[in-house]
């Protein structure tokens, strides 16, 4: 249903921006950006979190209109703002933060404002068919007719982009689409980008994973600070090239690289973490008796396809899911089911996967999100807290991970989707954790404060002796590990215990090939 | 909300089984059957003249006025909003006809407009009340629940205003028609509410608006996002619960033939209104709820109600008791409908 | 101090040179409106400067507050329809420390001192109901559409006609409604008791005027109409109306006018500082006489409420709460009747073709 | 690796603290002031009598009830809630005081406990309703819109049950202590209401129990797994507004020396407590207002109230004209606020 016109048809960019401005209160977002997407290239933006990605997307998408500039499509101006629908006809659009309607099915959100059907009406038969078609293109069994609400992370980015791209605009924006794929969901995309660019279609590709932009881009743009720095064809510049214009000359050489530190772990410590035989339903991916130990600086990677319990293994660990089968330990303490609460009394640091759900509250400022699992150390003995006490334990931390907000006490909800996370991080490792439970921690972040953030996972279990379950998909991730395990269906398939890991035998053993068993009858 | 799902009710889903997900969703506007027909059963206990004719269609006739209020309210909160005035409409507005209609020495304005005329004036003043309102919240980001408060004041004043205080009593039968005539054994006003419920019921099922109401309610940013005229349906279906209301205040007008200051604000229906809706799976946050549970709701109230008075429960306690019953209620179909009736 | 707002407004009712604050609870019933009217016409004649009426809602705080406003604005005696008999007292102390008189119009008081009561006794209209219905019904089913019963109103008017007609009416069962007032569910309620009992009821009794006009076509659609007793009360025009139409059978004339001008005429009276005691010659009674409620006592105008049918009958029922058991009726032809007065006023008490007919 | 930061790196904090977010929340909080000056010099031209320390007095005191209520609903409404019942309990509670003391002949329960004694019972059936609202809204999931109507409706019932529909009056002078008492020329409610009101705003910015409010109003989700107890302050809050609402129907009461069966649901105050907190600023949406905010609503809807009484509009209108003032003050506040105080 990807209405392909010829490229030929294309003469002069498909999008043009010319002189965008935007400010917001305090904060000078874009500062005079050009931009220009041609018919059948596919441009990659980066730049570092805050840097202005997201806001030039939502005025080229008509979501916010520009203090100044133009915007214009193969050459004519841009609709008034208030004429959304033509905007819509032109340009399809994957945001950031998700744009899902929770109540409403799959299905409908697929064909959100453009249902099938004759007179205005809807042809409920249609519409299922057709979504049921696309999902099963993306690989999705699910059913079409499940409210968005039960979807994962991962599922409601599939529903978007397959709006996105349904909808048969010749412009595509993809502000971070992958940010929470899977690889074969994320080649997919890719495949289908390829598609869309050959038959003529424009693309702007966020991301803060370089070799993507690589992957599939002709040109690339670097934005910093809300300026255009650079925009070359990706032939013409290397890795290190494009990071150095994201970060700033200055800046670069302070970009440290996240480098692997050995265990401190001793055999005879015991374990931080113990999970027996645990099992918990989940509409993210049931557990089906999973056992696993972190010993005091041990950092343990978990990683899995899609439902195969990763991120449910974590938020049992760290209080945010019940389970109905098998115990957990905290330092030899039994924790019990579905309590947050206590699991933060006996340790856990959670990093959840889903910011924009558990992260933080949108309303309130960096310094109180960041400081908000430290409150009985922070306040007095009848609980009264002083907000300079708050900014002073927040403060280190937000210039550690290179928090970019207007103040420390700036609403998150203001803050770039990056700076959003990394308050998320900022709020589980500020309590110093014996045990930290990370849910794929670097989504979103950029290049330079990933490896920060990393290196700084690694630091913190060395140091303090804290234990590190750091459940991701993203392999790379995994680097800093000392041991990786790998789940299938919700069970312990095999475990890695020898760093560096094998990628490709990673991959292979997340779809559940290689022979290798499972330790000791664990996944009995 | 997957928090505390069952295992089978998540391998169900996982396994993207569909019986299971409608289920879940018929469940939601199904939880207050069963308890309407516990009610019913109790109903013939309490008294041999509940399970008769007579009875149901008396019932009926008392709920419809309720029921054509409670589906302009529905469709308020599905788009997020929440529209007080609806009852200073649902009184004013059968006022104005009215007062429209009769002698000066009634009370009127002393035109003594053709009984039709006046009452598509009716109409016309309610759209207008609801265009201000939905100017109001909408291009104006007033707050739409203390926006409508003051607007409800207001039109309870005006209702007020217009009869020094008086009620308009014998009203021309063309005002009473809708609330009072009969059609066979059936209320004109049953028969006109069933058929307001199942229209609106449809349109929301089938029609694109209907479809973009539920979209502006569960994600007003993502509706707009995705081309949606999110302003003009929002504004739009004010304005159709506005109409609503002041049909529904024609017919409770016209079921008493009089037209007194209490009706609407006085009597502050608008809680009954909410109570219906919400008892009926329509959610206060938006983009949830339809016609099914919204009439389950109003059919609920009615029961109580009717029970109650055949009940002939002490004066003094029967207030206590129906809150009761009415929490009762609530809890049972809370119980009955498990996890697709949590909030 | 002089109030600024006395001669803007309609509430002012003319200028004139003895100020007198009016706080009222109701203003929104036939009745009250009525007695709104003629408290304005009354003032120019007794050249009375009215300040208010105000409106306490259902708020007793809000008209203790509002009396002493009015206090504070000047006014020389205040005419209030207090919330209830016993939540007047702190008004009624300031009214006092300020040597301004109250006078407290249709509801008894039972905290402390009023200059005088203006009110018929409801107790009188339940006992007048429950005669002209036990006089007519042996058994079967009567309606009792009962006011609010936290007004010292609505209670009398239910105590007393329970009383009486559990003591003169015995084999009769009676439906109870309590209805706070609200119209709607009164006719509710009486639809639900016909389509319950049919023809088994005998009569309904109303306590106020405005179900009427919803439950004569209930009776119609039933073919009930003039088969069932209708007692109501008010006595406002359309009563009137249907009383000489056969369509209701009695109603209880409550004086709106004699209300509204005694309870005028006593605060001009108290302004003045005369003087008065029991056993004087009274307005809307006979004689001034004390009543008491809750051990405290007022001088009180027990204005006389007609009990109207279509023609003049007596009744005799054993009496209740130390009350007479027996009533004279009033013809619905009396022209003194405030009703009539009142709908003669506005183009007659059937100026239309009663729908409800 | 947090370690505590340097002095210097706070003091750079502090300033780095973005003036707009502070001016932002200010105005939001400050908006309803120029509006609440207009009244003030409007009343002034209405009546003299209005700037007189009797009157100011007076109008303290009037709102010193509404304020004290004010205060519970908008805790509730912090945490997301919303809770109808408060009016119930607002009228219960003193009336169950009242009849706990005074002699069966004065429709008490005959049982004519010390005052004192009888209050604190009230204040435990006050805490008792609140969790029991909170344990079905928080624990059993039900709809707390819902939940708390058919509470209010209960309690309501009760409130009339147990007198017979009659009024307590003679209330002891302990008992009216609260309402009426003055020290010096300031009436002690007054008093009592401003320590509420501050000590409430202090708790809820410096404590943080407070903070954990707006977190869980804010996302619940985030503030659980942020290890906030989020089931027990939601519950607790319930509890509060409970009390608070207690406290505020024995100011009332002890006004009038007397509880009439139609304090709190009858005269349906729970529409004016809502009003004054959402034109105060309190978000119905939860995490957003605060004290401040709340306060400059009650004093608004106190100051129309008393300068209407004063005005003289003819009282047939005068309730239209009250609802349209509210109106123009939401306007002005939104137009002086701007977006700040945009929805
Ligand atoms: N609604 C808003 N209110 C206030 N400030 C905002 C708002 N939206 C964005 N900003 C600010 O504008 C700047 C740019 O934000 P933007 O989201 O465009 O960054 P980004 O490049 O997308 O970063 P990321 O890679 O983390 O998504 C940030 O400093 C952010 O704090
Ligand atoms: N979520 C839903 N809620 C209510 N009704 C629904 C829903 N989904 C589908 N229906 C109704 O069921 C009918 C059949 O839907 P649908 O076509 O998806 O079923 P199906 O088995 O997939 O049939 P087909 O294979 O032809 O699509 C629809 O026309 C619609 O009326
Ligand atoms: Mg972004
Ligand atoms: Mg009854």
């Amino acid at each position: 249903m990807t209405a392909a016109q010829p490229a030929a048809t294309a003469a002069g960019p498909a999008v043009a921006a010319a002189g965008i401005r935007k400010r917001f209160g305090s904060t000078q977002a874009l500062r005079g950006v050009d931009l220009a997407l041609q018919p059948g290239r596919c441009l990659g933006l980066v730049g570092r979190n805050g840097a202005g990605k997201s806001t030039l997307v939502s005025i080229l998408s008509g979501i916010y209109a520009a203090d100044a500039g133009t915007v214009s499509f193969d050459g004519q101006p841009a609709p008034p703002l208030g004429d959304i629908g033509a905007w819509r006809r032109r340009i399809a659009t994957v945001y950031q933060h998700s744009m899902v309607v929770p109540p409403l099915t799959v299905a409908e959100n697929v064909f959100l404002a453009r249902q099938p059907g004759p007179a205005g009406l809807v042809d409920w038969g249609a519409m299922h068919e057709q979504a049921r078609q696309l999902m099963q293109e993306w690989g999705f069994g699910i059913d079409v007719r499940l409210p968005c609400a039960q979807l994962t992370v991962e599922q409601r980015q599939i529903v978007e982009i397959a709006r996105a791209i349904a909808a048969g605009t010749r412009c595509l924006l993809l502000d971070e689409p992958t940010a929470a794929l899977e690889r074969d969901a994320m080649q997919r995309l890719f495949s289908r980008v390829r598609q869309l660019t050959a038959a003529g279609v424009a693309v702007l590709y966020i991301s803060h994973h370089l070799e993507e932009v690589f992957e599939i881009c002709q040109d690339v743009t670097v934005i910093r600070d809300g300026e255009i720095v650079l925009t070359a064809p990706v032939a013409d510049v290397s890795r290190d090239g494009l990071v150095t214009a994201m970060v700033g000359p200055a800046r670069a050489a302070a970009a440290p690289a996240a480098a692997r530190r050995p265990p401190r772990t001793r055999g005879h410590d015991a374990p931080r973490l113990v999970v027996d035989r645990v099992s918990a339903p989940s509409l993210r991916g049931s557990l089906r008796g999973v056992s696993l130990q972190v010993r005091p600086g041990e950092r343990v990677g978990v990683t899995g396809l899609l439902s195969a319990g990763v991120a449910t293994l974590a938020r049992v660990i760290a209080g945010a899911a019940a389970y109905d089968g098998g115990r957990v330990l905290i330092d030899g303490a039994e924790l019990p089911p579905g309590r947050p609460d206590l699991a933060l009394l006996a340790g856990v640091g959670y990093i959840p996967e889903d910011r924009q759900a558990e992260g933080f509250i949108p309303l309130l400022g960096v310094a109180e999100n960041t400081t908000m699992t430290v409150v009985d150390r922070l306040a007095g003995r009848l609980g009264w807290l002083r907000p300079r006490a708050r900014a002073g334990a927040a403060a280190p931390l937000a210039r550690r991970l290179a928090i970019v907000s207007a103040g420390l006490d700036q609403p998150v909800g203001e803050l770039s989707g990056g700076n959003q996370q990394k308050v998320t991080v900022a709020r589980a490792v500020v309590r110093q954790p014996r045990l930290i439970v990370a849910v794929t921690p670097t989504r979103g972040v950029d290049v330079a404060a990933k490896s920060v953030l990393l290196g700084d996972l690694a630091e913190v279990t060395a140091d303090t002796g804290a234990g590190l379950l750091l459940a991701t998909d993203e392999l790379s991730d995994l680097d800093i590990c000392d041991r990786v395990i790998v789940l299938v269906r919700g069970m312990t398939f095999t475990e890695f215990s020898e760093p560096p890991f094998d990628r490709e035998a990673l991959i292979a053993a997340t779809e559940g090939i290689g022979s290798r068993p499972a330790p000791g009858g664990e996944s009995r | 909300m997957t928090g505390t799902a069952s295992r089978a009710e998540v391998e169900a889903v996982m396994q993207g089984r569909s019986a299971q997900a409608a289920a879940v969703s018929l469940l939601r506007e199904a939880a207050l059957l069963p308890v309407i027909v516990l009610l019913v059963v109790i109903g013939a206990f309490v008294n041999t003249a509940f399970l008769t004719v007579a009875n149901f269609t008396g019932i009926g006739q008392q709920v419809s006025a309720l029921g054509v209020i409670v589906v302009g309210e529905s469709l308020i909160l599905l788009i997020g909003g929440m529209d007080l005035s609806l009852e200073g409409t649902y009184g004013l507005a059968p006022m104005v006809a009215a007062w429209l209609m009769v002698p000066a020495a009634e009370y009127g304005a002393g035109l003594r407009l053709d009984p039709y005329l006046a009452m598509l004036i009716m109409l016309l003043v309610a759209a207008l009340i609801g265009i201000i309102n939905g100017l109001l919240i909408v291009k104006g980001r007033l707050n739409g629940f203390i926006v409508t408060l003051g607007m409800t004041i207001v039109l309870a004043g005006i209702q007020l205003g217009i009869v020094s205080g008086n009620s308009i009593f014998n009203t021309p039968a063309a005002f009473n028609y809708l609330g009072s005539a009969n059609i066979g054994t059936l209320p004109v006003s049953l028969i006109v509410t069933v058929v307001v419920f199942i229209g609106t019921g449809l349109f929301l099922r089938y029609h694109r608006t209907g479809r973009a109401i539920y979209a502006v309610g569960g994600n007003l940013a993502a509706a707009r996002a995705a081309g949606i005229k999110v302003d003009r349906i929002r504004i739009g279906v004010y304005v159709a619960g506005s109409v609503l209301a002041a049909i529904g205040g024609l017919m409770e007008a016209g079921r008493v033939s009089a037209v007194t200051g209490q009706q609407g604000y006085q009597e502050g229906i608008i809680f009954t209104v909410f109570a219906a809706a919400v008892i009926g799976g329509v959610s206060l946050r938006g983009g949830r709820g339809n016609m099914v549970g919204a009439a389950s709701g109003v059919i609920l109230l009615g029961l109580v109600q009717n029970i109650m008075d055949l009940s002939q429960v002490s004066n003094y306690w029967i207030e206590a008791v129906t809150g009761a019953v009415i929490l009762v209620a609530l809890v049972l179909a809370r119980v009955i409908g498990g996890e697709a009736t949590a909030e | 101090g002089s109030s600024s707002g006395g001669s803007s407004g309609g509430g002012g009712g003319g200028s004139g040179t003895i100020a007198i604050g009016v706080d009222l609870t109701y203003n929104n019933t036939a009745f009250w409106a009525a007695y709104i009217n003629y408290e304005k016409q009354d003032a120019r004649q007794l050249h009375v400067k009215l300040i208010g009426p105000l409106l306490a809602a259902a708020n007793a705080s809000l008209q203790n507050q509002q009396i002493e406003d009015l206090v504070n604005e000047g006014a020389k005696a205040v005419i209030v329809n207090p919330e209830t008999a016993t939540s007047l007292g702190p008004a009624i102390s300031y009214a006092a420390a300020h040597h301004v008189k109250l006078i407290s119009v249709d509801t008894i008081v039972g905290v402390g001192k009023v200059y005088m009561v203006v009110r018929a006794s409801n107790l009188l209209y339940g006992l007048d109901a429950c005669a002209y219905i036990s006089s007519k019904v042996r058994s079967g089913y009567v309606v009792d559409l009962e006011g609010d019963l936290t007004s010292s109103n609505g209670a009398d008017r239910t105590n007393a006609f329970n009383a009486c007609m559990a003591a003169n009416d015995p084999g009769v069962k009676i439906l109870k409604e309590p209805t706070v007032w609200v119209d709607g569910t009164a006719v509710t309620d009486a639809q639900n008791a016909f389509n319950a009992y049919g023809s088994k009821i005998k009569a309904v009794y109303s306590q106020w005027s405005s179900p009427d006009t919803g439950l004569l076509p209930l009776l119609k659609a039933k073919h009930l109409t003039g088969k069932v007793i209708v007692v109501s009360d008010d006595g406002v025009p359309f009563e009137m109306c249907d009383i000489s139409r056969g369509l209701i059978s009695a109603s209880q004339s409550q004086p709106a006018n004699l209300y509204a001008y005694w309870a005028l005429k006593y605060a001009v009276d108290a302004a003045k500082g005369m003087a008065l005691k029991p056993g004087d010659a009274g307005g809307g009674a006979p004689k001034l006489q004390m009543i008491s409620y809750q051990g405290d006592s007022n001088l009180g105008d027990p204005i006389v409420a007609p009990f109207v049918t279509k023609s003049a009958q007596t009744l005799h029922v054993t009496g209740v709460d130390g009350l007479s058991g027996d009533v004279t009726t009033t013809p619905v032809t009396n022209s003194q009747l405030w009703g009539n007065v009142y709908g003669q006023a506005h183009g007659g008490v059937c100026s239309k073709t009663a729908a409800a007919g």
